[in-house]
């Protein structure tokens, strides 16, 4: 399993001279992220916001050591930065690009599984270690160290329930998006396992919405006793309609297969707290804390 | 991207996929005359992008041009589920031995392809499935070697078939993976496959298209717009032509957020609260002021928008734009629904100043946000 | 490193049902070849030379042990049969099969290189353990069981100092066509080095040709220590004339690279003893012995 | 199978390669037609299938119509290592800021395509690997997962391109590996490869396709025997065209084995024992008799052979079909040359049978065998 990032992690942003790239790069920048190098083809000895930027990561990794890689390309060049982060043993690689076909999320994620590398994402706000270092799009101020660990398929609602985590008193240790596409590298079972041997994290919110049966999954593997630390989870949708895409690739209710109910219901069953509405689930952890 | 029968075909043929001659017609003369060139027994099936058509009458025998221009008269002239029947597909009748389900689509959980395959044909794989699930064989892509022969010929064989239909089938098989893959397809389904004497012949054609692909087939990009006829709303298609993410809901409170979640929360947010939502609009990621600007208007806009909640999480989206958008559309449209705003994040503090200057106030709390909205739409809240 | 084949081999032919498929299943029946089973699509359910044929490996899996794969398929559905015996961890896959596209061979024996799997050939004449078990089109009569191994990347010359072999009152333990193309799944110094580690052989006849540094590879292996048991080699092709195809696809003098006196000089340099005729590989033996 | 410039262009063409513009003619009026409506100077070079070309004079320049009519007429009375010229090549002249040498091919040792590039074009690689080895970018492609972008962004950029012309050099590379991927190429070469203001074009071009892989490319297959013309003698020309795997050489016995190592193996005896072979033709796999008959006319036939020498070791090969072949071509021809026959292997005693019965002695030693050979043939042993 990845190690996921601290405030050592050295960081190289792929597509770092595009302006969501830029802009984000300064952001993480500031909130603390070692970032060492940028890769833009056909920028290779720019800089930008005072990285240096390189053609290839084959190219930025004979010039600094790297350990991970946050992606900005476009859609439709994001299958080969990914597999040019993979092929250069970069763990995590977080691809933050939405609107990526999900063909292409197939072969990426079967990729790095190929070599045990760990894959957030894509369509993902990112990964924070909460006061330490951040890969992605997430305004820092939400966040606030502490023991809390965040899983959510959402971008925005994760920040909502971080920020309310961090109003209650709380803070966050790791916090990670899966994405909100039908294919994306992480599952929730994952992240439960990877927190569950984690000494920082506590309790962990899990964020939901409609779509697939990935939360019906993580609560069968609570209730089958594969996580021991309290949950609190919310899920999105309540008021969605069937058939009607929300947002979100991913997010559809197809037939009777994910709907927020059935989730919901799963989640309570497995002894999950599930918040009514966003606030709720800061609440909850208050409680279980 | 759902295309129709006749035009998932045309891609079935380009792939060497086995499917009876046929034409797209729009007048009772056309069906005539391609049933008079083709001289066989046909079958005419309307054209649209909903299901159940057999059912609801759309699907006609003839055996001669006289009887295929009165056929075609009769389905040309009917309205099913809403729309009106404009193109027909004018088809030789094929002697099918036996129905055969056949399909390629995306396992989400897998992150693979998966083929499926049945001798049940003609039913909905679910309800085959339900039934006698062990009459299904699925077969999990390896999305790095991909489908081999020996994947289609294993495929085939536990189908039941033998020899030269084996092969055959086999094949069959092999064209539509390749066509799923190079089509980027979500799902494409024969349903039924016809089992003829000597081989195979997709009888129906079902071709669902992934839209972020669409950049890889330029000549269905121009197409899209279309193709979401039947399937969204008038007012969902006029957004999609404005590239806004909008789903049409049936209450009174106008809703924008950023975020698929954030957005749903919103909206579960005004259901507690008592509210019913008019919509979904989501920003999506990294809004410009005028993506906002033209959000805000197509909300505003809807006559049965009698509050606007915006609830904006800045992260890639920034406040700042956020409210020089709301700003400015709403000064465009001189309108003056009442506006219930809610920010955090990215350029949190030029937004709410912006905003303050233009005497809008904004909220700090989702639900006080929400519970607002409510009242102010005149709700029961 | 495969195991090879011995008495115990369970083999599944690929291309049962074909000419050369059915003349070598009954001439490798006659030899003591344990083959259980064969492959040719279209032809499942039917027996050929007493064998049950399936449609596909996985169905021959359904009802038999297996653990080794020869194949006679022609040459355009050469590299699907080879994935398919890779898929389903045959090993070793011999492929007997002449002509296959260079690009067919480069997948087939990277593909099964990921998973650690011996490919023989292609254009091989397979691999024989003398008096044991034969997976190949070699004509059994010139083998004896007996102690020398033999590397070769042709395949009748490998039977004539078979022969002679035998003929000096030598025997044979396992042999192995490596093939004539240019790109093979096996090397002389993967043969060396499983040479080294086999008990039943106890020195090594190493044949080569001209074309590519195969040879020479193997010289240098030698010298630097990597085999220590004795060698004795023939060469092919010093009659042979620079820029023209000698027969194999591998077999062409390029430039100054791949010419006879080359390997020769190089493996008298590493202490082989290269004989000038086949027959005289033998005698080499017998002293060396 | 070796394609000459302008055929490799056309596939260049196809697969998006930038090439000057040009055309083939094989009379100098459409050379001087084609320069008039190109209205540019051009460049005129021979199409055969040799090397050294420009050093025999194969390469001119025009700057008008005439005078490229002028020199079409030169290049087209020229004959080059016995090849008479009957195809130009009219192309413009590039502006050429710097020649470059891009490849792709094939590593025997790792089993891999590699990319070739060089920033010194216009020489032999091998002589810049000679002289200059830290001038050349070798770039191993993992067969598993192809060239992608940044592999060739990575060749590009240890070129020493920055920018647009990275990504132009870049681009460039990609094409040519997917053409020698999809084409079958053992060898495809650009050499020079100009770098012109703006970006790159193919100022030559090379394309060697695997003769294995031809069942997958039709329309090349169709023209195999063509393309051997240069490369193969006239006679080794007509075995091809019988399917027979020749070479010619110079002595008086001839040789036929199975398998290309032992009938090196039977070439060398012979060499050994003071004759010299007057061919070298190996049966392959599995001959029939027909073919094995075939195989014996054809060397025969040969007013050189003076004695022949067949050498069978049966494995896949049957000695009895190899007697049978014998004993008919022998017949049919009705010619008395000395034929020696040694054969080991499957059904070797039944070939011996049949040979004895038509009083064709074989020996069992290939030594002894070699030995006869040259005796037989008149020869020094």
């Amino acid at each position: 399993m990845t190690k996921f990032i601290n405030k050592d992690t050295r960081v190289v942003v792929q597509g770092i001279t595009g302006s969501q790239g830029m802009f984000h790069t300064r952001l993480m920048k500031e909130y603390g992220t070692k970032i060492v190098a940028g890769v833009t083809p056909g920028r290779g000895g720019q800089e930008s916001e005072g990285v240096p930027v390189y053609d290839t990561i084959h190219e930025a990794q004979d010039n600094h050591d790297i350990d991970t890689s946050i992606i900005f390309v476009p859609a439709p060049f994001s299958l080969d930065a990914a597999l040019e982060a993979i092929e250069a043993d970069l763990d995590p690689v977080v691809v933050i690009t939405e609107g990526i076909p999900v063909a292409d999320s197939i072969k990426l994620v079967a990729s790095a599984k190929a070599k045990g590398i760990t894959i957030v994402g894509p369509n993902t706000p990112g990964v924070i270690k909460a006061g330490e270092s951040k890969m992605g799009i997430m305004p820092a101020q939400v966040f606030k160290k502490g023991n809390v660990g965040i899983i959510s398929r959402s971008g925005t609602l994760f920040y909502e329930i971080a920020s309310q985590i961090t109003r209650v008193g709380l803070g966050q240790s790791t916090c990670v998006g899966l994405g909100g596409d039908p294919v994306v590298g992480l599952d929730y079972i994952d992240m439960l396992k990877w927190f569950q041997d984690d000494p920082e994290t506590e309790a962990v919110a899990l964020i939901g919405e409609i779509g697939g049966d990935a939360e019906e999954r993580a609560a069968k593997y609570i209730k089958e006793g594969g996580f021991s630390k309290p949950v609190a989870a919310f899920i999105a949708g309540r008021a969605a309609v069937p058939g009607k895409r929300m947002g979100h690739a991913g997010a559809i209710i197809q037939g009777s297969t994910g709907t927020a109910d059935s989730k919901i219901n799963a989640l309570r069953k497995a002894g999950v707290a599930v918040g009514e509405l966003p606030g709720k689930v800061a609440e909850e952890l208050l409680r279980l804390l | 991207m759902k295309l129709l029968e006749y035009e998932a075909k045309e891609y079935f043929k380009q792939f060497g996929i086995p499917t009876p001659m046929g034409n797209m017609v729009t007048t009772p003369e056309d069906a005539a005359k391609y049933v008079e060139s083709l001289g066989k027994p046909v079958v005419i099936k309307v054209q649209l992008p909903v299901g159940g058509r057999g059912k609801a009458g759309g699907v006609k025998f003839a055996d001669t041009s006289e009887e295929a221009k009165e056929a075609a008269k009769q389905l040309l002239g009917m309205t099913i589920k809403d729309l009106k029947v404009e193109k027909l597909y004018v088809e030789e009748k094929v002697g099918i031995v036996n129905e055969i389900y056949l399909g390629v689509t995306i396992d989400r959980n897998r992150k693979q392809h998966v083929v499926l395959a049945s001798s049940e044909g003609g039913m909905e794989i679910e309800e085959v499935a339900a039934k006698t699930p062990e009459k299904i064989v699925r077969f999990y892509v390896d999305p790095l070697t991909g489908l081999r022969s020996y994947h289609a010929n294993y495929i085939a064989s536990k189908l039941g078939y033998r020899g030269g239909m084996m092969r055959k089938f086999s094949s069959f098989v092999t064209k539509l993976y390749t066509l799923a893959v190079e089509m980027d397809a979500e799902l494409t389904e024969i349903n039924p496959l016809a089992e003829v004497a000597d081989g195979f012949l997709a009888a129906d054609a079902r071709l669902n298209i992934d839209n972020n692909a669409l950049f890889r087939h330029k000549e269905l990009q121009e197409r899209l717009l279309d193709s979401y006829q039947g399937e969204l709303t008038e007012r969902e298609m006029e957004a999609r032509a404005e590239d806004l993410t909008y789903v049409e809901l049936d209450g009174d409170i106008g809703i924008i957020g950023n975020g698929a979640g954030l957005t749903m929360a919103t909206l579960d947010s005004v259901m507690i609260h008592g509210g019913k939502a008019a919509n979904f609009l989501d920003l999506g990621g990294g809004a410009t002021p005028e993506r906002i600007g033209k959000a805000v208007k197509f909300v505003l806009r809807d006559e049965r928008t009698k509050s606007l909640f915006v609830n904006v999480l800045g992260g890639i989206t920034r406040c700042d734009y956020t409210a020089e958008g709301i700003v400015a559309a709403r000064e465009e449209l001189g309108l003056r629904k009442p506006i219930v705003v809610r920010m955090m994040g990215t350029k949190e503090e030029e937004g709410k100043a912006i905003l303050k200057k233009n005497d809008i106030d904004t909220l700090d709390s989702m639900e006080e946000a929400a519970e607002k909205a409510v009242k102010l739409a005149g709700g029961d809240a």
